[in-house]
Order: structure tokens, then C-alpha cells, then sequence
């Protein structure tokens, strides 16, 4: 299984040349420090960032840079700042590539509920569900949940597709069965399902139960 | 490497087809894309859908499409300016649908679809003869309207400052429907004065980002479109 | 009675300090030669402009600094230049204090018909309805209409009122009772009603019947 | 002439009632008017209803206003960030109203406000918890639901930039809710890094124009808001 920084490298990995990627708080935040050497891909923030660059060097801060998540951030050459209205079109209208979303549960049709988890005292949405109804490809990156509610370390690389979630890689050293056995929803294998080739850095030593 | 210049406009208005919906941007000469026009009007593509403030003037740009036989329909405002010739007598003979609409209303219908809406509520025009057949509804204790968003196929403007990414600067009165245009059309191109390599243009300067922006092509303005210098900034 | 700039002078004596005038085509457009000096008035332009100066001397015009009558213009420190979305925002929003409009005809009511001419060929309507129904304040120039549809010089300063139009004042020369036979609606005339107060130039040589 | 510039955030919150609607701008520290919420904090007006992004963090700023027991109602999208406790405590007590409005649709409300829209159609949050109440429709295949406009009765926002003519500036990322914002209320206040002559703001650089704001006051930042210094533009 994956460390949190693998899931964040295998998701970089992912992303093709000149997408246009918003990066949600936690997990997703870390992709942005794994991008592929030599891809233009521009990351966006809703609070009307849109070419963000890694995170500043100790002391190089700067006081009104900062993302979503409230982290100060650079700015690579090519980027624009522009204020909430615009930020949201370019969400809602469908002109970002992609969403990286954390979540707290995906269920099997892609449904996300990650602005109300149970047992939190405030409810709150932020941006997500912009997100979720206006980017064409939302991927989740999420600690692998059983039907007990115990986080679990990443698994697996599942597509949501219009059959059901598609089990596309597995985390090495697990096994497809491993993945159903702590999935609620029923997986279908890829017939071209493989183990994920990442670095071993990014692979966490056991399996927590 | 992203890169959304093209060499030429030919290149640019390569893939519009017979029956396109066509944003043109401009109002009066700043903003207008002349060039991008005279190679719409060498490519041939027919029975177009024109978005734009007017109708086009004397015998070149929108107004040579015009006077070619190209325009099927017209969503604009103001189509009565003088020197529409070419539109007029279409229109006149009937060659020509044309549907008149608020100017600021054309430009937030043209907004609303770049932003992901379905529409909105307007109180301009409640109660006159444009009203008509449109949901109407009172809000606030006033009547509104109901409009629809406003997509494209192409949208076609004239920048000042563009680069390989597709950001996009404007001068002065350029502005105008080219920012909510670019980001309403399925392939949106700019043609610029100034190409500048990647990261010249301040990131609080960008008038529209890249992101919006398919194609970009340096080029001189359309002679007509350029009779008065360029003075400040 | 008075000339098309007297009309333009009047108009703009009126204007208070702290104004944002949106000024139409043809008369109005004349407005902005006769502000007042001294006071800060801010004129707009549907194209994206506020803080328009007068017209540029020969040699000096930019070619992307018109107005909305496609006119050269320039442009006065602290002015702005903005997008179409945004000006409208101004217009519909109530962010104007006054509009100073052309019109073929004024109904009792304050309704203008300025988008349609009865044998016009091509309709338009530009960003005149926007300005009606956006603007707190919309002042009509006009040059008086007969109800045979005669046109003539400028002749007096009429309120449109919940009431109806009141007279407040006639251009020199005029009596009430003149305005009042040159106008199809019905005028009440104010208990201050008098003759305007402007230079001789403005002052058309005779009534043009 | 017009000179919109006052000494002091006491005097540019002096006209505030028990009972007002507040919007607050701001995401994160970025364009947080954190001296005007100070004076607000001094000046006793309380009901408030206050509209921003988040419920403000620790104990200064708008965690302070709640902490004061100030708000009766909050519009906002994220008020669950961690360092909010002074609102949570009284959330959970049931002392504070709580309106949840997903981020984009909480910008768009304001800026239709603002711009004399009377609401618009949305697909965010059609379908969930969120949409109860609300009208639907199908528009283009889709499910969208209705939203209204958002006014306020005061705006507050922190600039870089403005002059007595209410023209405004902003560094970087702090434009976010402030620009809508200062269009959707009857008093705007903006308070700005650097006071400059009216005209040193280039037209092309303004990111609001001055009608839409009504007083401006410069004044060095809240110094929980200054944590790190400026580097570059």
C-alpha cells in the first residue's frame, strides 16, 4: 500500500500535459510537489489563483499568496490572479481538466459527500461541490475506508465509470481481493489491472489493519 | 510544452463548418478581429451564426461577410448604426434572422454560459415588445425576465498582449465583449499585436487567463481597423 | 428657444458634483463639452470607460479609446477601464446617478420609445434599455415633437413626476402656453416655473414653426 | 470635490445598526478588513448578520466579533476550518443562524446583487441537501437550481491600493470576494495599504472603480494579518 505522499505521486503521474488541475486541501495539496519534470500543467486555486508553483523557501512568503488551503504559495511564470467570480466560472463552466478531491467516502456511482462528514460539529462545503458539479475529471484521493469506518492506507487506483468502479492498479504488495475484501461497493478488474509502479519511498511498510 | 500560437489566421478559422455559431468581439473598431475575419471570409464556411454588438460596416470585415452571403442569423444590439448596408439590405429581403438584444444582456447571456449558468433573471426589458415570450416573474418587487446563457462555436477577438499559453491583455476600450467571449465558445481565438514569451505578462495584468484561450495569433491590424495611431499605453 | 448646445449647457448645469453620467449619442453626447469646471462629474461609456475627458486635439487620438458613438475620446486622471460584464454591472445595478439619453418621443409616463423609430429599417436598441431601466435618474434631450410629428428647437425643461410632466422651465423667448401647445401630454406648470438662464449663444434666432 | 478617503475605521463604522447585514471580505488573511473588524468590534452594534467566506479564527478580527456574541446570522461556505471556535461554541448552542452556500454560488450571489441581476440558475449543488427548498429545473438536460441575489447593507474589504476617488487596487490574491463585494452593498468601505493621488492609479489597472466605493481609509494592517512580510508585487 501507498504512503500519503505515493498517492500524491502516483495521482502527478497522472495528469497529462496542459491539464489545468485544482488541488483540494490535504492529500491533493501534496500532488503539486510531485509534478512530472517538463509538463506545462497549471494548478488553480478557488481563491482566484490560477499557475501556482511549489511552496516558498523559509522567509520568502508572501503575505497575500497564498492557497485555498490557507498555505502560502509561488507563482510560476504564466499565472494570473483574478477575484471569486471569475475563479468560479472557470470552475463551473468547465474549463479545468481536472479536480483533485479528498473525500471521506466515494460511493460507487462517483457521488461525493465530503462537505458533511458525520460527527463533525459544523457543516461546511468551501468549494468542493463547485468542483465536483463543474470539472470533467474528479479523482478522489482518499485513505481506503472499510464498511467499518477505519481508515486504511491507499489500496488502489479505481475508475468511477457509468458500470460501476473499475479496479485499474493495485498498491504493491496487495492483491485485487485485498482491495474488494475492504471496498463496499463491488469492483470490477481491469483486464489490464497491474500492480502500481511507484517508488519504494512511497510505499508505506504493512498493511494497518 | 503548451503551446497555443498559430502562425496565421488561415490556420485559425481552418475548422469553422457550414452552420457555426460564431462569437465576434469588438465594439467599434478596438477589440474587433479583422483579420480573423477577412480569413473566415476566404475560408467559405456559409450560413453562419454571428455574435456580435452590431452588424458590421462598409465592405470589409463583418461587414464584407455580410455582403458575401455568409450570415444566416445575427444576435447583436444595435444593427441600425450607419454604414450596415450590407446587413440592412439582407435583412430587408428577409435573407437574414435577426434577434435584437439589450446590450447588457448580450453581454451577461454571453458570461453566463463561459461561467457554467443556466441562465438568470434581468429586469431590462420587462414589459416592452423584446419581452416577448420570455418568463417573466417578479422579484424584489420588480418584474424581471428570464435569459438564456449564450454559447458558441468559435469566438474570434482582437487582444493587445497574448503568449503561448493563451493569456490574454487588452488596450484601453478593448475589453469590451472580448473578455466573456473567450471564455463562451468551444474554440476561442485571439489575434494580438504583441506576442510575448511565457511569464512577461504579470500575473494581476492577465485580462483574461489562458486557460480560457485555445489559439493565439500575432498579426498586424486590419488596415481599416488601424486609421489613427496607437498614443498611450 | 434653445440650440442643441444650449440643450447640452442646460443639462449639464444641472448635474450636481459627485455625478456618474452615462451620456447617449448625438446632444448628450455634447454634454461632456460643457461641464461645469471644477466639479468632480465622472461620464461613462457602455464600452467599458469611466472618467471620459473631452475629445482628443487632431493628430492625438487613440485608436482604442472611443466612446460608445465610436467617437475618439480621452480619458481624465482617476478614470477606469473595465470589461462589457462589468459595465452593464454598473448600468443595471444602480450604480449610475443619472443618464442622459436621446429619445423620439417621451410618454407622460417617463416611457421612452428610443429603440424602434416608427420607419426605421433596421431596429436596434443598443445599451439604451439597459440605462432606462438601470439608472436612478434619466434625463431625456430631445428636440420637441408636435403631435404631427414636426420636429423643433429645444423648448423648455420639463420633470416627468409621478403626477405627470411638470414645466420648470422655458427656454428664452417661449411662454408656457407655447410649450404647451407644441406638446401632446398634458403639463402642469411649477409654481417656480421660469425663463432659463443661459448665454445668448444658445439661444436659437426664432421658433421654426 | 469628491474626496472619499476618512481618517479612521472608527469613523467608516460609525453609521453601522443593531441589525445590519455585514459582508465581509477576505479568503483567509488576503483582503480580510481586519482594522475596520477591530473598530466594528469598539463601535457595539450588534444582531449582525455577517456574510464571508469562513467564520473567522481565534480570538481577533471576526473570531473576535463572534466571540463578542455580535452575529445573529452567518452566510458563508466553509465555516468548519479548524481555529473557529468562537463561532462553533455558539453555532452548537443555537445562538447563531447558519446559512451554508457552496463557495462559487456564494460569489455569484453577491456579484448578481451587484449587478442588478434579480438571480440566477445554477447546477452546483442541485440534487443535495444543499438545493432543499430551492426551485429546479431542467436547462439544457441538466438539473439547476435557483439562487437570489445577495445585498448587503455595508461592505468592508482590505485593498493595496485606492485614492479619494474610491478607485481600488489589489496585490495577488486578495481580490477573491472584495470586488464583488464592494458592488452588492449600500456603504462600501475598502482599507488600503497606500493612499495615492487621485490619477497615479493606471485605468487599465483598476480593479474596482471608484463608483462603486464609498470611503476608503488607509491604514496599516491588523498585525495578526501581517505575520509575514510583502515580498514581491
Amino acid at each position: 500500500m501507498l504512503n500519503r505522499d505515493g498517492i500524491a505521486y502516483r495521482v502527478a503521474c497522472e495528469l497529462p500535459e496542459g491539464s489545468y488541475v485544482n488541488l483540494g486541501i490535504g492529500i491533493p495539496t501534496l500532488v503539486g510537489d510531485y509534478l512530472p519534470q517538463g509538463k506545462d500543467i497549471f494548478l488553480h486555486s478557488e481563491n482566484g489563483i490560477l499557475g501556482m508553483g511549489p511552496a516558498p523557501a523559509p522567509g520568502k512568503e508572501d503575505i497575500d499568496c497564498i492557497n485555498a488551503g490557507k498555505q502560502y504559495v509561488t507563482m510560476l511564470p504564466g499565472g494570473s490572479f483574478f477575484d471569486h467570480p471569475t475563479s468560479f466560472s472557470l470552475i463551473r463552466g468547465g474549463h479545468l481538466t481536472h479536480a483533485i478531491l479528498g473525500a471521506f467516502e466515494v460511493a460507487a456511482n462517483g457521488d461525493m459527500a465530503n462537505w458533511r462528514s458525520p460527527g463533525d460539529k459544523v457543516p461546511g462545503v468551501g468549494g468542493a461541490m463547485d468542483l465536483a458539479f463543474g470539472v470533467k475529471n474528479v479523482w478522489v484521493t482518499m485513505t481506503h475506508v472499510t464498511n467499518k469506518g477505519k481508515p486504511k492506507t491507499d489500496l488502489a487506483l479505481i475508475d468511477v465509470t457509468p458500470d460501476g468502479l473499475v479496479l485499474r492498479e493495485v498498491a504493491p504488495g496487495i492483491d485485487p481481493a485485498t482491495v474488494q475484501a475492504k471496498t463496499e461497493a463491488p469492483l470490477r478488474i481491469a483486464p489490464d489491472c497491474r500492480e502500481m509502479n511507484v517508488p519504494a519511498k512511497f510505499v508505506a511498510s504493512q498493511l494497518t489493519a | 510544452m503548451i503551446d497555443k500560437t498559430l502562425k496565421t489566421c488561415k490556420e485559425a478559422v481552418a475548422s469553422v463548418f457550414d452552420g457555426a455559431c460564431i462569437m465576434l468581439g469588438g465594439f467599434g473598431d478596438p477589440g474587433l478581429p479583422g483579420m480573423l475575419l477577412e480569413a473566415l471570409r476566404e475560408q467559405g464556411a456559409k450560413n453562419l451564426w454571428i455574435i456580435h454588438n452590431g452588424a458590421g460596416q462598409g465592405d470589409s470585415c463583418l461587414g464584407g461577410l455580410m455582403g458575401d452571403g455568409r450570415v444566416r442569423k445575427l444576435t447583436c444590439s444595435f444593427p441600425s448604426h450607419p454604414g450596415n448596408q450590407a446587413f440592412a439590405e439582407r435583412y430587408m429581403r428577409g435573407e437574414i434572422e435577426l434577434e435584437i438584444v439589450p446590450q447588457g444582456t448580450l453581454a451577461e447571456r454571453i458570461r453566463s454560459a463561459g461561467a457554467g449558468l443556466g441562465g438568470f433573471f434581468t429586469p431590462t426589458g420587462a414589459g416592452t415588445e423584446l419581452a416577448k415570450g420570455k418568463e417573466s416573474r417578479m422579484i424584489n418587487g420588480r418584474e424581471h425576465i428570464f435569459e438564456t446563457p449564450l454559447f458558441a462555436d468559435f469566438a474570434f477577438v482582437r487582444a493587445y498582449q497574448g503568449d503561448r499559453l493563451g493569456n490574454l491583455t487588452f488596450r484601453m476600450a478593448m475589453r469590451n465583449f472580448n473578455v466573456p467571449m473567450m471564455t463562451a465558445a468551444k474554440v476561442s481565438v485571439a489575434e494580438v499585436d504583441e506576442l510575448l514569451p511565457a511569464g512577461q505578462i504579470d500575473p494581476a495584468d492577465v485580462h483574461v487567463p489562458g486557460i480560457f484561450v485555445d489559439h493565439v495569433v500575432q498579426v498586424a491590424r486590419h488596415p481599416v481597423l488601424a486609421a489613427v495611431q496607437k498614443v498611450g499605453r
